[in-house]
């Protein structure tokens, strides 16, 4: 492999590294509270907003469904509004983010749902307003499975940000595709997929970790 | 805790409260309360007896609002729990602390951890909120788990993460709910004890919900029985005890108060009266009576043997309480004049049978 | 009979759509396949998954047969979809700033052809063993300093407002609602070596149904067709 | 319930048990149980008391391998549960029930539907579980909640439902853990008593965590006290009730075996003697003599008068025992007689204090 | 809108439904029992198997990581084994469901995991095997979980079905990128978001109306 091309890779595992940073970050850092929101405003709800519920719902489901590639032709505005431009590495990171957002939200929305009612009756008891609620019991009770759930969005962005080629995102899903893949060179397309399964291994590995820190329930053991 | 007209004495009114859960699938509703009429005096400890199933759970858990009665209301302080908005709600709840029958501890917090949580939510500043909780910590004897999850504890510690927890924010009423259940008798005694001293020093009005007869016994000025969701018996302790008019109370408090009858004396005895035999009498005794050396001086009276077979004598409500089985060997006749002779003096007897 | 013919979504298949209508009536159904990939259409010809393709011009379809040894060959040029360079904000490309943005489609099919049109008109030099492979790699004097921009071909017009200029096929810049030859401020000469052809398995050119499929294609029918819907941005080669 | 030689009479043996967990952060393993030597008799049913924390439920789940010891070894019936492959441990659990402290039923099945788990689990053939599990609920009086889910009962119920299903399989041994703290009085008789039966009816040996001495007195014939994670009594259950020789022994059966001292007695006691004050006499009589009018012949045969303060007579593991509080208005000497003469019928007597 | 247009956006609803929902039973079917064993084969657990745990951990990640048509490429001997071709709807059900598989199985193995240790614990000290815990505690208690997880893996996959026009296989996302995207014809993409939107929403509905009906946990209300 030449210099030239390892020089590539590092590259595109740079991009790639940069581009699910800031989406896993803003993703979450929107995608989370709209979690918690959608688990909290069911009906029968902490803080019961039904109405409310089924809109952002509906908002959710369509972005979640949209095919990344019209997504990204349809937020051109506003991704320009934010980056200044349409494409790009920076102007890549918007759709992404975008498109992350929903998918964290629910996993994030399975994991408070998951809580023990009883510890919310527990708060509800002691005169916990909502917020409060929210913040001392759902969200650390949740935190094992926020962990995994911010962790299965990392991975599934590792392989989703391939698609960012389209708006000229670059990164290394894209470099396999067009280098190795498209223009066959097998062994970019190797470098490629090992170096993706090395940072997937890695994430996975570190979201599993964590997880098992947050998660203060079971130390006993559970086989034999 | 009779149903009375609202008064300031009552911290807690129920006014004809029912409880209906609609079952999930829908197919008929559980009618877990019905009718609920009672007064829970205010700075007074006051239990909640009755059998598995009964609805004592169910009855506390709405002081608190956690459960809306699907009839008729529950004041707590003057306020009626149903109708208080959000905010009112909350108020009520901040001034009510509930240990629960199934702990509800936070898994992600140690023990000193659980027991900060109501002092947060209240909004006690940060710097007083380490000192207070290492108070509760030694005050329910777990100065060696407080940094402890709960996953790392017995049944036994969680339970007094609860109890200290309830008892963080210093609140005007406590609801438990067996809370001593998961604890040992000296445990026990303790956590009654501190619940006692709260109660006599702050005027805490507590409300609790026991298995443990004694406990009711030991430290409960009031009492009410609950039976299929309806109130059966409700009352002073030493009048609802003493004589207990339901047959659940009655059979709850075997044992407990009055005595039990042994077996190596229920197999030997026969109903009748035949010569050889001795009369099995229960003899009963309450207030000052209790303490007096009657049955002692019947012997040197009548000249008549008295054997006590069995027998407690105790405090209920800090009042003294007796019981005793006692035989005694003498003819129907003079049998007659010895209960005549206890009758006079104030106790109570009644012929259980005869033996040998 | 039925056929399987292989396009890529856009023009190739709104064409292969009324070449279908034609070769109907002469007894031959086709049946269309979209793939919006450059790498499938050819693997599936190959392995017999269909029996033709039109998607790609000579020079792509060389430069498969010679990387991954399919044994394809083609058996009629089609159209030529001529590339132009558009902007929104220069009237020539002699006032590309130093450091100026181009965007170039990402395909394999267009990314080297518009460095190698860029080539020709003097802007950069492109390595020659590169061909029609080239990408920016390949791009070996750049005294403007050039940025490439690799976007999806139906991208590109999305992307005018963000680059000093985009090498787009006509078809793309058409369809967008550009006007080739008045909007863009140069064009690839008529003669290009990309006019694109149907490619079938070597040992199916003397298959019955192909003079068929070839004769449709190129029937009158499909020219006006061609030139009332494209008005030139798609060139015939009949 | 003493370690000895490895018996057929042991149903369960605990030969050097320790147990320390490791703490999850690292800090400090907690050392649970130290040195444990126990002989748990088949076919009996066996007490574990000690204070919340001791490491009964630790102990308790070493008997079928939830918990592995860190040093020693348990034997259920002749097998070492550490040492047991995979399936011979499986084999040994099919025959060992356990009711859990925190009842652990599953949330997706219905009353009925976890009593049937065992069932399927051990492949008792469908047909026959249907029946099984009816004559099931049948015995914990649950055929009102057949068909509810857990999260649709009341605490009480789901104990209950916990104890039907570990006597599913009938089990040759049965290891539970407060398995009646749940439940009130007259329900935890008729668990008792069921369990009683089947003990006696089946032989089933049944090892039991309570905190409430009643239940080890009325039922257990042996008692093991566990205290910080050592034991430190073991016995006969009437051996060691009836004498406790450590303190938290003496603690737990305060109120329960014995009597308490009256609190308007221990008001108004003072150590000396003082003329005009009559002695107060802990008396406690064992066995046979626990029915023998010998009290009531002190009057008559010293003259004197003998008051009863408080008192009790119970049995223990089935055998009478008794302790009354006592006052004897008496000159020293003639104490000393009446204390002689209480000696000479076979009875402890203790001078506890002194009053007017 | 024409009637043909009509017709294509039916044609490809028909499409979508089809590749959805083999993807969906088959991803399930293989999925469910890898999500399982991932969650009772770790250290510890119920099955260990570390080593088989970690191979297996690392396949699903590098399926996950690997972009789509990266993929799609890779597997085609695999597909057409299986469906006699590489190209069409049916040959893009085989790379869909191959995606599908580690997505189910990571959403799953989550949801095992989260299942009470005591449960497992009383089912051990009855003596069960292993399986006999997997299929009589951990599946029907992990239930409301896998139908959410399952939820989630459809209307993931609905949008995902997008990705396979590479390979010819049609269906909504796919003509929305080839009429609305490429040949921009806004109202056919407009028509094919609409008609995501309300199938993913379908979906979204029935998920948690099945997840709630598995849910025996918490009648309880959760709100004040
Ligand atoms: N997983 C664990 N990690 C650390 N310490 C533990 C763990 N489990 C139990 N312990 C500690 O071991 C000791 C014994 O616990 P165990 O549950 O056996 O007590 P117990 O006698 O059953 O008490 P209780 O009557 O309160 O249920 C306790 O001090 C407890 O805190
Ligand atoms: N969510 C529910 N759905 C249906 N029935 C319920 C529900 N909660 C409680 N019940 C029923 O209501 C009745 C009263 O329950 P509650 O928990 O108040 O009993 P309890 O007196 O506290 O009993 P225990 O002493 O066993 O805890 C019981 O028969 C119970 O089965
Ligand atoms: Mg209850
Ligand atoms: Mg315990």
């Amino acid at each position: 492999m030449s210099a030239n091309l390892i020089n590539l890779l590092m590259e595109a595992t740079l991009q790639t590294l940069y581009m699910v940073a800031i989406s896993t970050l803003i993703g979450t850092l929107v995608g989370a509270p709209l979690g918690i929101f959608l688990a909290v405003s069911r009906r029968g709800e902490l803080m019961a907003a039904p109405a409310a519920n089924a809109v952002l719902g509906l908002i959710v489901n369509a972005t979640r469904s949209t095919p990344f590639i019209i997504l990204v032709v349809a937020i051109i505005p506003f991704t320009r509004l934010v980056t200044g431009t349409s494409i790009g590495t920076n102007a890549a990171i918007v759709p992404l983010t975008v498109a992350t957002i929903p998918f964290v939200a629910r996993l994030i929305e399975n994991a408070v749902r998951d809580v023990d009612s009883g510890l919310i009756e527990a708060a509800r008891a002691m005169g916990a307003t909502p917020m409060q609620i929210v913040r001392k019991v759902l969200v650390p009770e949740a935190l094992p499975g926020i962990a995994l759930g911010v962790t299965l969005t990392i991975v599934s962005l590792i392989g989703y940000s391939a698609m960012v080629g389209a708006v000229g995102g670059k990164g290394l899903g894209d470099l396999g595709i067009r280098y190795g893949y498209q223009r066959f060179m097998p062994e970019v397309m190797a470098a490629v997929v090992l170096i993706l399964i090395v940072l997937v291994q890695l994430v996975q590995t570190a979201g599993e970790m964590l997880a098992r820190r947050f998660d203060k329930k079971a130390p006993k053991n559970r086989g034999r | 805790m009779q149903a009375q007209n609202i008064s300031d004495q009552a911290a807690i009114s129920f006014r004809g409260v029912g409880k209906s859960f609609a079952r999930k699938g829908g197919d008929g509703a559980v009618m877990a309360l019905e009718g609920i009429d009672l007064d829970v005096p205010r700075a007074a400890i006051s239990g909640i007896i009755g059998r598995s199933g009964a609805g004592k759970s169910t009855l506390l858990r709405m002081v608190n609002g956690l459960e809306r009665p699907t009839e008729g209301k529950v004041i707590v302080n003057g306020h009626d729990v149903g109708a208080a908005g959000t905010a009112e709600l909350r108020r009520i709840r901040r001034s009510v602390g509930m240990i629960f029958q199934h702990f509800n501890l936070l898994s992600s917090r140690t023990t000193a951890g659980n027991i900060a949580l109501p002092l947060e939510i209240a909004g006690v500043p940060a710097a007083e909120i380490g000192p207070r909780v290492s108070e509760l910590i030694e005050l329910v004897g777990l100065e060696a788990q407080a940094g402890r999850y709960p996953a790392e504890l017995s049944g036994g510690q969680k339970q007094r993460v609860g109890i200290a927890r309830a008892l963080a924010t210093r609140p005007d009423v406590l609801l438990s709910d067996e809370a001593t259940s998961a604890l040992d008798p000296e445990t026990t005694r303790q956590v009654l004890d501190l619940l006692k001293r709260i109660n006599a020093e702050l005027g805490l009005t507590i409300l609790l919900i026991t298995h443990e007869m004694g406990v009711v016994r030991d430290i409960g000025s009031h009492v009410a029985v609950i039976e299929a969701g309806r109130i059966v018996e409700a009352g002073e302790t030493y009048a609802v005890f003493s004589d207990p008019a339901h047959p659940t109370t009655r059979s709850f408090l075997k044992g407990v108060t009055g005595v039990v009858m042994p077996r190596f004396l229920s197999e030997r005895m026969v109903p009748e009266h035949a010569p050889g035999l001795a009369a099995v009498l229960q003899v009963t005794f309450t207030g000052s009576h209790a303490t007096d050396p009657v049955l002692a001086r019947l012997g040197s009276a009548l000249g008549l043997e008295v054997n006590i077979l069995a027998g407690a004598v105790e405090e209920i409500g800090e009042r003294p309480f007796g019981s005793l089985i006692v035989s005694i060997d003498a003819t129907p006749e003079r049998l007659a004049a010895a209960r005549a002779f206890l009758h006079d003096h104030g106790l109570k007897t009644e012929v259980l049978g005869h033996v040998r | 009979e039925t056929i399987k013919v292989g396009v890529t979504p856009g023009p190739h298949a709104a064409i292969m759509e009324k070449v279908a209508e034609v070769a109907k009536a002469q007894g031959l159904d086709i049946e269309i396949m979209e793939f919006s990939d450059y790498v499938v259409p050819n693997q599936a010809l190959a392995d017999g998954d269909l029996d033709a393709n039109s998607f790609q011009h000579q020079p792509y379809l060389d430069n498969q047969v010679r990387d991954r040894g399919f044994d394809l060959v083609s058996v009629a040029s089609t159209v030529n979809y001529p590339m132009g360079v558009y902007s929104n904000t220069l009237t020539s490309l002699d006032d590309l700033p130093d450091g100026g943005s181009i965007a170039i489609p990402n395909d394999p099919t267009n990314g080297g052809r518009a460095l190698l049109l860029l080539e020709s008109l003097g802007y950069i030099g492109v390595d020659d063993d590169a061909g029609l492979a080239a990408s920016p790699l390949d791009v070996t004097e750049n005294p403007k300093h050039l940025e490439f921009l690799e976007l999806d071909a139906a991208q590109l017009p999305r992307s005018l407002q963000d680059v000093d200029a985009a090498v787009i096929n006509t078809n793309y810049a058409m369809e967008a609602g550009l006007k080739p030859g008045v909007d863009s401020i140069a064009q690839e000469p008529k003669d290009s070596p990309y006019v694109n052809v149907i490619a079938v398995r070597s040992e199916e050119t003397h298959a019955p149904w192909l003079p068929t499929l070839i004769n449709a294609y190129h029937s009158q029918a499909v020219k006006d067709f061609i030139e009332e819907k494209y008005q030139g941005a798609v060139v015939t080669s009949w």
